[in-house]
């Protein structure tokens, strides 16, 4: 990279690190407004390196999955902020028409497989998109983005295999942030090898500081250069949790100290203080693009409040194929069988 | 009278039981430090310690398959999954092993734990945190299956479950966490019995968990329409005792079964087919299913709401029935 | 009139279906060089090569999960599981993802796949090799589930599945695959349609996969002391065609349900329960079910024999039911 | 050991080794005869030193569970082979009356907690036994014996992180007999640094040769005895699969010259062998052994033919607690909603 489109490339960043931070802190309002569609909402304040440079890394045709604190990453793939502001509100405007919600968020035409809410759920669907790539779209890679926690799910283990043995293009990413709910990964793992656990099932492996999205960036192309030609790899990206577990949750486990600790590994700072200090943008122009991101963000607000709840009977489609079967509403049955006419 | 809440009555259970039974250990997801995501296990790792209060990690097969195995060894253990949702990683330890492990190895070795969950809706969880699963369950030979709707019962039936020598799934309801009632420690209807939870002349409901108190509800409106319908709660769906529904039935002609699990090959369809076969000749019109939607559960508040029985439905539902 | 066997027919429909379209890819342990645990996918391997019929390691939820997967990115996968009893470890990708995916997504996703198995009894095969667990799939809103009895419905049925949007669980039997019987390529009833096998007006007896050939021979010896049954197949669970049973029950006023799963809230309990709700006021009878017994399959073969239902027990039961 | 001590064992193991043999060769002629329950039936024949070998290092009052695969591991242990013979027949007079058969062997007394005829299915019962260890009877071990399919299978690794946490006292026995039905392990796992990969996950490793029963006892001593101090351990046994999976299958996928190289891997007659050079006994002493666990077998073979059927009634025993519930028998609720007297 030549240093002018190191300087271009870290605006970009940054814009994109601002824009998940702040769409998080509007979702956080939306919650206490009682504008979420339940608290089941995990904000990805403290990761938005991984979610910003995994995704600078990968290319449209991608594909990937992510787990339930998966916003961020959505987002850095391109993603509407209104579509999904309104998916995490329930509404009929949202990505899943109010139907998934921030657990269960995607989007077909950015490859965005799909959030979910099963700890290690959408880590082997990746396989099977690799597969599909391999076969059909040479050259793709399908990514699996999931939690420190989901490193003792063992499906993960059987997904590295499978990819392994099938030379499959797949990079399974750890967005590392320490804790699963309340409890620490060395309370969790035995072992905190989980790279070189990576390698003994046969997977390139790295591990990279979160604090910094252009070494999450390097090293994510370095190891898709390599996944694109089959050999599939395991990153690690460290970073830690800002906030609670889910919305409601204070973190009572934790100490202060080590928070404060943590929330240091705040890349947004760090990557302002490096624009500032490289001479490469003013202060004031990184303000500006908060400020701007600000704006985008509060007409995502808005637009989710205002849109429209789904119709009631909505909740009968998609079920299936619309071609094929539909359910059988319950009242519908009830009146059949009491030979009663049809409300 | 002292109030309770449903939570505060599971924990009252489990700290009186291990309390005196030392080889009850808990384990699960944060069910320690933590205190249970619904907050049921809430200061037990300060009385009982690390050794019995045991955090695990996300490894749900494992938490169960300890479980098993800790049980087969002479070990009490209550395992935790935080949602039943979750239960889809580990049915291979709970249906063919568990369930499975006395039979096959011709009665000699039991498996008595208790599988502690909750599910339903009520959270906007959407598909993955909102499922009422029970029917699998139930149709898995070897498995105790309780699902308490009352504070009382809450605490009985664990105290109970505790007790067994077989596995109990016991399943907890996330909408009634908060419910509070009087616990009355005296009084425990035996293990597989239902209860009447209200008498009634024209017509029965049948029911367990959160939905007793929807049935409870309509059947008050109803009554001031001039309808007496009984309810009846049945507790545990296995054992599931009939005998009490039938006999309720045989008076009132006409039955509904009100079930927030989906309605096909669920719960409802089991307890309906046998009113038929043990009430033929009683009934003056087909026993009714009130059950959630053949669907996933969706995120929206509202559509999540009507995708199983409300107390209105339930009422219009049980006039239906009475019409004629 | 040429003979097939149930084998050779579902090998048949898999490799027409491939051969039309290169989407297809078969995964699964032991389907490539092995040629599949009871033989169906044998030759396959040579014919489609390693990229299109894919041995796995014996990793059954990442088989699934994997199915997902390339079902939603642009392949049409067939994931087989050994033994339908290995279900339970891949239990949450089937139900929490592949049957839920179109639906939390909006309609966005269609997940394409289809899951072969096998279930039933018949080779002392014990309490993990021998499961009918097609209950708890009935019981998932976003599955089709089909269960074919005969060489033609073999083939017809996974044509069709391999033709339609979103997933299906196909089940065969262990104990069909060497049956013999014609393959009539140009009739296809559609998907979701029952047959009825036998015609008779004295009483219905309701069935599917093995359990259909039973009731045939059982109607055979009835008919010998006068009772006509009606034997219908249903063919797919999922969709279910109740129209054909209600049909026939208020024709005969007496039905019987025969499966080979547990009783106790099986597919059974939704179909006497649905004949209730739609022929109530033709009934003569409870609707019986005939049905696995509440037990895990135990080896000893004569036990085994003696835990589902037999043709003897069939014909026993339908002179029962007529009885009065 | 001194060499007396070195001399008595081997003629122990040789004994124990050969009991396995014979009693499988019967197992397949009961299965020719008709005899057997079914015809799912895995032979351990090449694979005798990693059951006596592991059994040999355990003590009275460790528990274990073992895979489809078990016989041999049992009969290590002390099992009575009429009661395991009737019990593969399906008879009343087997280990479990009959209705678990050759895939359910187990036994309360001699802490056999159960074959299992999932692939993995056995594995996290030890975990759950360690716990009982730990707390209650320190100082016992539990052991799962699996085959190398199991490897790939996610519940393996979820179980070594749990007990590797807990420190709990387990040993993980991996029989490596080459093959998973008809799949090469190369062709089931991108990897094969099994020991490397347990060691990841916070476990002591080690793989020894099976041919050798004396070196197959040594290590698992060794790992045994940090095992009982809460370090639980991984051990490979490398062996070969004689005959085919199960009893009808004749290995169509294996090549003649492998097949021929592989039962080489002979535990008996190497240990004969060197009991033999070693001039510790003679052929014949060696023979006499052979000619009396053939006899002992013949009885199991003749046992287990004679012996009666379970009762149709026991069907439906054992599913509860006799103190409790009672499966309702279909007949049963037959007649009782038709009003008919009970049969
Ligand atoms: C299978 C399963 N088990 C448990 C849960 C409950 N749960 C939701 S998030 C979570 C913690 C996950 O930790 P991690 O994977 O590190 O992700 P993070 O929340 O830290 O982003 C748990 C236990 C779940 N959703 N799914
Ligand atoms: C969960 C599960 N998947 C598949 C099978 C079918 N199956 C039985 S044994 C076997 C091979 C197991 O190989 P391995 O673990 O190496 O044991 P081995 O037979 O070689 O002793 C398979 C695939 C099973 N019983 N359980
Ligand atoms: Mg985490
Ligand atoms: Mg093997």
């Amino acid at each position: 990279m030549t240093d002018q489109q190191e300087k271009q490339q870290a605006l970009r960043f940054f814009r994109q690190l601002v824009r998940v931070r702040i769409f998080e802190e509007r979702v956080s309002e939306l919650f206490v407004q009682g504008g979420t569609a339940g608290s089941m909402l995990h904000l990805s304040i403290g990761e938005e390196a991984g979610a910003v440079g995994v995704m600078g890394a990968m290319r449209e045709g991608d594909g990937f999955t992510t787990h339930h604190r998966g916003h961020g990453i959505f987002l850095a793939r391109g993603a509407d902020p209104k579509k999904m502001m309104a998916e995490i509100a329930g509404k009929s405007t949202g990505y899943c028409r109010g139907k998934g919600g921030s657990m269960h968020i995607a989007d077909r035409g950015l490859g965005h497989l799909g959030a979910n809410a099963i700890v290690g759920g959408g880590i082997s669907h990746v396989v099977g998109a690799g597969l599909t790539y391999q076969m059909k779209h040479h050259g793709n890679a399908a990514v699996a983005f999931f939690g420190d926690g989901a490193m003792q799910q063992g499906v993960l283990y059987e997904s590295m295999n499978l990819s392994a043995l099938w030379k499959l293009p797949v990079m399974f990413v750890c967005v590392n942030n320490e804790y699963g709910m309340g409890t620490r990964l060395d309370h969790a793992s035995a072992s905190l090898e989980f790279e070189k656990r990576a390698e003994t099932f046969g997977l390139l492996a790295a591990e990279v500081d979160g604090i910094d999205v252009f070494e999450v960036y390097n090293q994510s192309k370095n190891l898709l250069e390599d996944v694109r030609k089959g050999n599939p790899a395991f990153l690690k990206v460290n970073s830690y949790r800002f906030h609670g577990h889910a919305r409601m949750d204070k973190s009572p486990y934790r100490d202060q100290q080590e928070e404060e600790e943590g929330r240091k590994k705040d890349a947004i700072a760090f990557l302002r203080d490096r624009i500032v200090k490289s001479g490469w943008y003013q202060e004031t122009e990184c303000d500006a693009i908060v400020e701007e991101v600000k704006q985008e963000m509060d007409e995502a607000l808005n637009h989710a409040r205002n849109a429209a709840d789904p119709g009631a009977d909505e909740m009968y489609e998609d079920v299936f194929d619309p071609q094929t079967t539909k359910p059988f509403p319950v009242d519908s049955r009830i009146r059949e069988s009491l030979h009663l006419p049809q409300a | 009278m002292t109030e309770t809440t449903y939570r505060e009555a599971l924990r009252q259970a489990l700290t009186d039981s291990m309390r005196r039974d030392p080889s009850i250990v808990i384990l699960g997801e944060e069910v320690g430090k933590y205190g249970g995501a619904y907050g049921v296990t809430k200061g037990m790792l300060e009385e009982f310690g690390e050794a019995r209060v045991r955090d695990t990690p996300i490894s749900e097969e494992v938490i169960v398959g300890t479980a098993v195995g800790a049980a087969m060894t002479g070990l009490r253990p209550v395992a935790e999954l935080m949602y039943v949702d979750f239960v889809t990683l580990a049915m291979d330890q709970l249906v063919n092993q568990a369930a499975k492990i006395r039979y096959m190895f011709g009665g000699q070795i039991g498996v008595p734990m208790v599988l502690r969950s909750q599910g339903g809706t009520g959270r906007s969880g959407a598909a993955q945190h909102s499922q009422s699963l029970e029917a699998w369950m139930m149709h898995t030979p070897g498995l105790h299956l309780a699902m308490p709707s009352t504070v009382t019962d809450a605490y009985h039936l664990l105290m109970h479950a505790l007790t067994l020598h077989d596995p109990v799934v016991f399943l907890e309801h996330k909408g009634l966490y908060t419910m509070k009632g009087e616990l009355k420690p005296e009084r425990a209807l035996p293990w597989g019995k239902a209860e009447v939870r209200r008498k009634g002349g024209d017509c029965t409901l049948v029911s367990y968990s959160r939905m007793v108190h929807f049935c409870l509800d309509a059947a008050d409106s109803l009554s001031k329409e001039g309808i007496e319908a009984e309810v009846i709660d049945l507790r545990t769906l296995h054992p599931l005792d009939m005998d009490t529904v039938s006999e309720s039935v045989s008076r009132t002609g006409k039955a509904m079964v009100v079930t927030e699990d989906c309605l096909t090959a669920g719960v409802s369809a089991e307890i309906s087919a046998r009113i038929m076969e043990e009430a033929f000749d009683f009934l003056e019109e087909p026993v009714l299913r009130l059950s959630g939607e053949d669907i996933p559960i969706p995120v929206s508040p509202e559509l999540e709401k009507g995708s199983v029985p409300s107390v209105d439905r339930i009422i219009s539902t049980a006039k239906m029935l009475m019409r004629r």
